[in-house]
């Protein structure tokens, strides 16, 4: 059964319609890469999945269990879905620690010792290469680095379903390559991954499948070679 | 750790010397010592806030009258010195700079406050520390502090003698009356009182009615509806008791001109209007509105002459921002009052408020209004004559009526 | 834990801070024994301290939680009231003193909701109790519809002014325009007395410090953590899985309590209530003090109050045409000059220099509506 | 009835007089006695204004008006002349013969009993011999007003020699009004008929009595004709009232729109909210001022029409002033919103101390011309009052200039993108630096228009901006951002709301509801009535 299924969805912003009709089944162990052009939906999907736009019509259901468009953003997050941001959102106050510290504990009350929370945390920042970096404030990092510190963060909840929205956006060549290996080696059979990215060079090296969305709509859903030969997605992509 | 400790010193420093060093030094640093032979007076009147308007002038007045002391020799050899500030129309300011006037300044005594709000906040400072406070405005009586002199007059003394007028054959005949004033203790004492008044005289529950709008407020459209209602009722001729304050009282009368309404249909008795309400208005249409107070500008005499061409002269001479052909009441109360304590303080041949206070039975000035005004050992009132005016169309009023004498001040009325 | 206070950054600020409190109140003992300050003086450093408690208040959820209130004067006053009711019926109880309020008011005897207010332990309860509840209604009505942002500041005015309209009706029943005032004596003290003045001073005092301590606590452990991140991005918190309105309201009551205990001490000691207090000059007065003194650090909160509020008593009685000026002229400095306030002038220029050059023209995302 | 008793004395009284010339000096002496006195007099010569002589008429004329301007000097010596005081010296009044001197003595106090009496035998005394025929009708109003108080014989002599036929007529049926109370009941019926032809309270009040008359009960005719009179008026005053609502709500509305207008273009365009608004309104009253004074010192001709040249000054001055705040304090602070509330209180606070310490503290002397003085009756109570109405014009000149520029005009185009998207508005290359400055510039302005509409109104003081600025953010607040019809919408909602409840509950608790209402909205809705929708992050 599959971890997130996007039923018959439409948002619209005003006269506009971001969404039209969008159906979409991740199931647990893939990586789901999402491309597109610019307005083509990408990051509103991700906003209905994380509870942040309501769309007008249609559902989303999480696990064949919650029904995401009636739940809170915090009932969401709690139920298992993490999401990183298009603009790296981490919390310029707080040391790199404290940031994954927050993203581990995930409730207002303590659930688990403050040591142990930090080890955790710790470990975390040392699985996205920041452990020297652990007591600097986020505040001074470079784009790269806050990029992986968000990763680190939303991984602290142990996540089911993981929306990752342009991870490697504005990174060096070399930034992403760590960071495709990093996605690559967050893939769980229990968990799904959502990847939504301009970079196709990315997405292929990443996902194992991917779905190209065209004004709201799935224009495309297959595998990355499908999609280079794809004669819609060529022109959308090329234009004509 | 160096930025901390520096930023922690400012700190501290700042803590302790925003706690202790600043009030402490404060006063003195700003104003410069004076010499011995002088004796401090305190001025409490707002130059800025919502009472400006009117309170402003009263510093002047006080001024002006220690200025004519000083140069008839002072006070039992010392020369007055005001101390004048802004409590800026909060009330609770009014406390503390009384407070520290008196307790850091030493002052002889107080002049000051037009409210009642702002003499009950006074009230318990001067009390405490035993000063005295001299109240130049009509007030609501129902009160009567050994440390305060109430210059003007309680209403069973002035507003009941107007409400008479405007009942007798020679008034209007009034039968019917729409009390319309601003919402706190001194409008609706008085009209507490008025209507305790009206039913000692038999007249029906019916016959009156009372409507309070918020300090400061100016939309009367509604309000002026109302009353031409309640105008056009039957049961004879209807006036409208305005105890309104400050910057509502020329707001309603543009409305009630707006809306066509003349003294003779519907005669208004302001009962805290002055001649400096009128400053902003044109008063041909208003002409024949009366209001009531122990001075009006038109009094006749020489001390009225001598006051009106003095405030003109020292106008002039200092620049002062108000109008210099402009004199109201509480300026003559003020003006009275300072005199009264010299009066006093020279009888007693001391400063100390006791001594004063003792001092005060049997004085008697010879006020502006034209009255001989005098105090005696029962209460720290003073009985002053009372005047009934009438608009005129130079902005100010002409006498319509006015009392043989000065009648005894009743502290507490018997209506309330 | 109070080695956890001193160790953190800035800590020896804090303890500094304490020190001067524990330096004033040994002076305020001095006077209890007869050799201290004068009454005057003691009187003032109360009324300080109390500023400086309700500064507290509202640094509390503007500078750690970005939440900017203008309507704090409502708790001020909520505790400020229920104490004048107190002291007129303690004063009632032991002296036999009408409050000159009932008369005016007709009142022959007081209304069945005084009962008991003249035991202060009940009074303390119910004005910690009314101003909670009032928080605890606003805050999450407010939080729940995600109104923040200068919007939640505007609304919160409002409320305030609405209040000061409400309590300046005589029918309202709290003694209108005229408040409530002639408070003749407190815990069996004659007010006035220098003792009394002491006795209120020390106990502004050592609540002011025992709150700089609570709260020190509270943002320095992990809520404050919370607070800091709910401050600096809302949404990606909630997304975490974090429940930010129950945090907001949270804070927002506590804030709410602090205000009102501020409005308890400085009550007796102006020696009078009425609904200036609920001004919106005055709520946006307190944002003030909390700016100048360095938004986000309770010790900055205590120093600005301090300083703008000694200025004040002292210019508004020594030059009073000045000080709206100097004030005015404070302000813009500080929000140009030294966003943080007073701790900017422990920094170097070079930083502001950049911030003012970062700053080009934002965007009206509403989550970037922060502080 | 005693109504009836004077009508009679004053009749036996003008036949006994009949046409023997006017003691002129017995009732100059009267005029000058006390109140009492000088009342009889007045009613006297009242009585005997019918029969009087044209020169008799020119010479109580001469006295009465006297009275009223305070030109009649009465001596203070019984021997002296009564006096009249001329533009050159003075005039004997009983003989007419010019004086040396003003005679030791002053113009007596009118009291109001008297004023009215004076008022009633002036207007009198005009109907019957004042040159010009809308004189005499304005006369003949006054007295239509207490018919019942006038002799009748009054009525007949002075439409026997009115020239005008159209209102020797109107005087004939305003004579009838004085039959009311009489005795001919076909008279009475006309009468009532007459009576209503003014439709106010007054008028039902004094019908409704007429319920208690006996000829109520013994006459149908009667009776019907009051029942009609009475139908007819109440009708009228139904009507009147509703209208008065109305119109007070329009005009509330209008003034919370002017006060408003600048603030939510913006807030809507930085989401900067500018607390010294209200002293830019301010400002526009004071540059008013400044104008009219000017006016008054070099073209004392055109200062009837200061409020109208006055438009450009105070809009361009607040603006300007707005610019130079934009460039000066707000443009650092478009990521501080928060801080900009402090900052722009802070002006305020500034500029309010600066008008105190330059103009001083009380109000200023506002001219009241004539095209914003008193009102017209439109039906049964309500008064159009033209300074409302002038408010309301303004408005509505303001709202339709204001749509036109954001509409229509190139830097409105450029406003309504930069509002909507900044960001992609800087992209495709919209100057929003310069934008942001003229915008504020023109927010401002339009808030110094506020105030030259205003100033008729309300006192103009330092003071008189911060009675608008929390009214002003409900406005926008409820209207949504940025939006000029949200705006309009909020402001008349506003307004009708706070004159409705006003006379139910007073004026603090409608003010107080309308706050408690607008909050609660906006917890049900916190972008207010219009939004620019778009993603929420």
């Amino acid at each position: 059964m599959s971890a997130l299924l996007i039923d018959d969805i439409s948002v619209e912003f005003g006269r506009f319609r971001a969404i039209d009709r969008l159906s979409l089944a991740i199931d647990y162990g893939e990586i789901r890469g999402v491309i597109g052009p610019n307005g083509a939906g990408k990051t509103t999907v991700l906003d209905v999945v994380s509870g942040i736009t309501r769309p007008k019509a249609g559902r989303v259901v999480l696990d064949g269990g919650l029904e995401i468009t009636r739940a809170s953003e915090t009932l969401i997050a709690r139920s298992g879905v993490r999401r990183k941001f298009q603009k790296p959102s981490v919390f310029d106050a707080l040391t790199a620690a404290e940031n994954v510290a927050v993203g581990v504990e995930g409730r207002l009350r303590r659930t688990a010792p403050a040591a142990e929370v930090r080890r955790r945390a710790l470990d975390l920042l040392d699985a996205v290469g920041l452990a020297d970096e652990a007591d600097r404030q986020a505040g001074e990092f470079s784009h790269g680095q806050k990029q992986w510190l968000e990763i680190a963060m939303v991984l602290g909840g142990d996540p089911k379903v993981l929306l990752l929205d342009e991870p490697v956006a504005g990174l060096s060549d070399e930034e992403t390559e760590k960071t495709a290996a990093l996605v690559r080696s967050l893939k769980r059979p229990d968990r799904a991954i959502v990847v939504v990215e301009h970079d196709m060079g990315f997405v292929e090296t990443i996902a194992d499948r991917v779905t190209v969305l065209h004004e709201g709509r799935t224009l495309f859903e297959g595998s990355m070679a499908g999609a280079r030969a794809d004669a819609r997605v060529i022109e959308v992509y090329l234009g004509r | 750790m160096t930025n901390f400790t520096r930023r922690s010193i400012i700190k501290a420093a700042g803590v302790a010397g925003a706690g202790l060093v600043l009030p402490l030094s404060a006063p003195n640093i700003i104003r410069s010592a004076r010499a011995a032979d002088t004796v401090k007076l305190g001025c409490l009147f707002s130059s800025s806030g919502t009472m400006a308007n009117i309170e402003g002038r009263l510093n002047f007045v006080v001024k002006m009258a220690a200025d004519e002391i000083n140069a008839a020799g002072g006070v039992n050899g010392k020369m007055i010195d005001v101390l004048t500030s802004d409590p800026a129309s909060d009330w609770p300011l009014y406390a503390q700079i009384g407070k520290q006037m008196l307790q850091q300044e030493g002052v002889a005594a107080l002049f000051g406050c037009w409210t009642s709000v702002s003499r009950k906040s006074v009230l318990p400072v001067v009390e405490q520390s035993n000063g005295l406070l001299f109240y130049p405005l009509h007030f609501e009586g129902d009160e009567n502090s050994k440390n305060v002199v109430y210059v003007n007059s309680p209403p069973a003394s002035s507003v009941l003698p107007a409400v008479d007028y405007l009942m007798s054959d020679e008034g209007v005949s009034a039968k019917r009356f729409f009390m319309l004033g601003s919402d706190y203790v001194w409008p609706r004492t008085i009209n507490k009182q008025l209507k305790g008044y009206f039913a000692s005289k038999g007249i029906a529950e019916t016959a009156w009615k009372e409507e309070y709008v918020p300090l400061g407020f100016s939309n009367f459209q509604t309000l002026v509806n109302q009353i031409r209602a309640f105008a056009d009722e039957e049961g004879g001729q209807p006036v409208v008791i305005l105890t309104c304050v400050g910057s509502s009282i020329p707001d309603f009368f543009r409305e009630f001109i707006n809306q066509g309404i003349k003294a003779t249909d519907v005669p208004v008795l302001g009962l805290d209007v002055v001649e400096a309400d009128l400053e902003g208005l044109d008063t041909a249409p208003l002409v024949g509105h009366l209001n009531c107070w122990a001075y009006l500008q038109a009094a006749e005499g020489p001390a009225n002459e001598k006051f009106l061409a003095d405030w003109k002269g020292y106008v002039e001479k200092n620049a002062v921002p108000y109008r210099a052909d402009v004199s109201i009441d509480p300026m003559v109360s003020a003006y009275d009052s300072v005199h009264l304590w010299a009066m006093a303080a020279a009888k007693a041949g001391s400063f100390d408020v006791p001594e004063v206070t003792k001092a005060f039975d049997g004085l008697s000035f010879d006020c502006p209004s034209g009255y001989k005004i005098a105090m005696t050992a029962e209460n720290n009132y003073v009985s002053r004559g009372v005047f009934i005016g009438s608009v005129n169309e130079a902005q100010g009023f002409d006498i319509l009526w006015q009392s043989e004498d000065t009648p005894k001040p009743v502290p507490f009325s018997p209506f309330g | 834990m109070i080695r956890s206070l001193l160790g953190s950054s800035g800590g020896t600020g804090f303890s500094l801070t304490l020190a001067a409190l524990a330096v004033t109140a040994a002076l305020l003992v001095a006077t209890l024994a007869g050799v201290g300050p004068s009454g005057f003086l003691v009187n003032i450093i109360g009324q300080l301290a109390a500023f400086a408690l309700l500064a507290l208040a509202l640094d509390l959820i503007w500078g750690y939680l970005g939440i900017l209130s203008l309507g704090h004067g409502l708790f001020f006053a909520i505790g400020g009231y229920v104490m004048a009711m107190h002291l007129l019926m303690h004063s009632f109880e032991t002296t036999g003193t009408v409050p000159d309020f009932m008369q005016f008011m007709g009142w022959k005897e007081f209304p069945a909701y005084w009962a008991g207010l003249g035991v202060f332990p009940y009074a303390l309860a119910v004005a910690l109790v009314l101003a909670g509840v009032v928080a605890l209604v606003t805050g999450w009505v407010s939080f729940r519809s995600r109104v923040g942002g200068v919007y939640f500041a505007i609304i919160t005015q409002a409320l305030v002014y609405a209040a000061m309209l409400l309590m300046f009706r005589n029918d309202t029943g709290f003694g209108g325009n005229n408040g409530m005032t002639g408070f003749s004596v407190i815990f069996g003290l004659r007010m006035g007395t220098e003792t009394a003045s002491a006795v209120l001073a020390l106990a502004s005092v050592v609540v002011l410090a025992l709150g700089l301590v609570a709260t020190r606590a509270l943002v320095s452990g992990r809520l404050g953590r919370l607070m800091l991140a709910t401050r600096d991005d809302e949404v990606r918190l909630r997304s975490l899985g974090y429940d930010t309105i129950v945090l907001k309201t949270g804070v927002w009551v506590v804030s709410a309590l602090l205000a009102a205990i501020a409005g308890m001490l400085y009550v007796p000691q102006v020696g009078i209530v009425n609904p200036r207090i609920l001004s919106p000059e005055l709520s946006l007065e307190i944002a003030v003090w909390v700016a100048i003194g360095g938004r986000g650090h309770l010790v900055g909160a205590v120093i600005g109050a301090v300083l703008v509020n000694a200025l004040k008593f002292w210019l508004s009685f020594a030059a009073p045409d000045v000080w709206p000026f100097i004030l005015s002229a404070l302000i813009v400095l500080v929000v140009l000059v030294f966003p943080n306030g007073l701790l900017d002038l422990s920094r170097g220029f070079g930083a502001l220099k950049a911030r003012m050059r970062r700053e080009g023209v934002a965007s009206l995302d509403p989550r970037r509506a922060g502080p | 009835m005693l109504r009836i008793a004077a009508v009679l004395i004053g009749l036996i009284f003008a036949t006994a007089a009949g046409a023997a010339p006017l003691e002129r000096d017995p009732t100059l002496r009267g005029l000058c006695g006390n109140a009492a006195a000088s009342g009889e007099a007045a009613d006297r010569l009242l009585s005997a204004t019918p029969t009087l002589s044209p020169d008799d008429l020119a010479f109580a004329d001469a006295a009465i008006g006297g009275l009223l301007s305070k030109k009649l000097v009465c001596p203070a010596a019984p021997t002296d002349p009564v006096a009249l005081k001329a533009d050159t010296g003075a005039v004997d009044l009983a003989t007419g013969a010019p004086l040396a001197a003003l005679p030791k003595g002053k113009a007596p106090v009118v009291s109001l009993k008297n004023r009215a009496k004076f008022e009633r035998l002036a207007a009198a005394l005009a109907l019957l011999a004042a040159p010009n025929a809308a004189a005499r009708a304005a006369a003949l109003e006054v007295l239509a007003k207490s018919a019942a108080d006038v002799p009748a014989d009054l009525f007949a002599a002075a439409a026997g020699r009115e020239p005008d036929p159209a209102l020797a007529a109107r005087i004939s049926s305003v004579a009838d009004l004085a039959s009311l109370y009489g005795t001919d009941i076909d008279k009475r019926v006309a009468a009532v008929a007459r009576l209503a032809e003014g439709e106010n309270r007054r008028v039902l009040t004094e019908i409704e009595a007429l319920r208690a008359d006996p000829a109520y009960a013994s006459e149908p005719a009667f009776a019907a004709a009051v029942d009609a009179a009475a139908a007819k008026v109440s009708g009228a005053i139904a009507i009147g009232n509703a209208a008065a609502t109305l119109y007070n709500g329009l005009s509330f509305a209008s003034i919370l729109f002017m006060a408003s207008i600048g603030l939510a273009i913006i807030f809507g365009l930085m989401g900067v909210i500018n607390l010294a608004q209200g002293e830019f309104i301010m400002i526009g009253a004071y540059v008013t001022y400044v104008v009219q004074e000017g006016l008054r010192a070099l073209l004392p001709g055109l200062l009837d029409w200061y409020l109208v040249i006055a438009i450009p000054f105070a809009f361009l001055v607040t603006a300007l002033i707005g610019i130079a705040l934009e460039a000066s304090l707000i443009r650092h602070l478009y990521r501080r919103p928060l801080m900009s509330l402090l900052a722009t209180w802070a002006v305020s606070l500034f500029l309010i101390n600066l008008v105190r310490v330059g103009f001083g503290t009380q109000n200023l002397q506002m001219e009241t011309p004539f095209y914003i003085t008193g009102g017209i009756a439109i039906v049964g109570d309500f008064i159009m009052t033209w300074n409302r109405l002038f408010a309301i014009g303004f408005a509505a000149l303001t709202l339709a200039g204001t749509w036109f520029l954001i509409r229509r005009s190139g830097i409105g185009l450029d406003i309504r993108a930069v509002t909507q998207n900044r960001d992609m508005a800087g992209c495709i290359g919209i100057p929003t630096r310069r934008v942001d400055m003229l915008a504020f510039g023109f927010g401002s302005g339009l808030a110094g228009l506020a105030g030259l509409a205003l100033s008729p109104i309300y006192n103009v003081n330092p003071q008189m901006g911060t009675n608008f600025i929390i009214d002003s953010f409900m406005v926008v607040v409820l209207g949504g951002v940025g939006s000029i019809a949200g705006t309009v919408i909020a402001a008349l909602g506003i307004g009708q709301i706070n004159v409705l409840i006003e006379p139910i509950w007073g004026a603090v608790a409608a003010k107080v509801i309308v706050l408690a209402l607008i909050i609660a909205f906006l917890q049900w809705r916190p972008e207010g009535f219009f939004t620019v929708a778009g993603r929420r992050k």
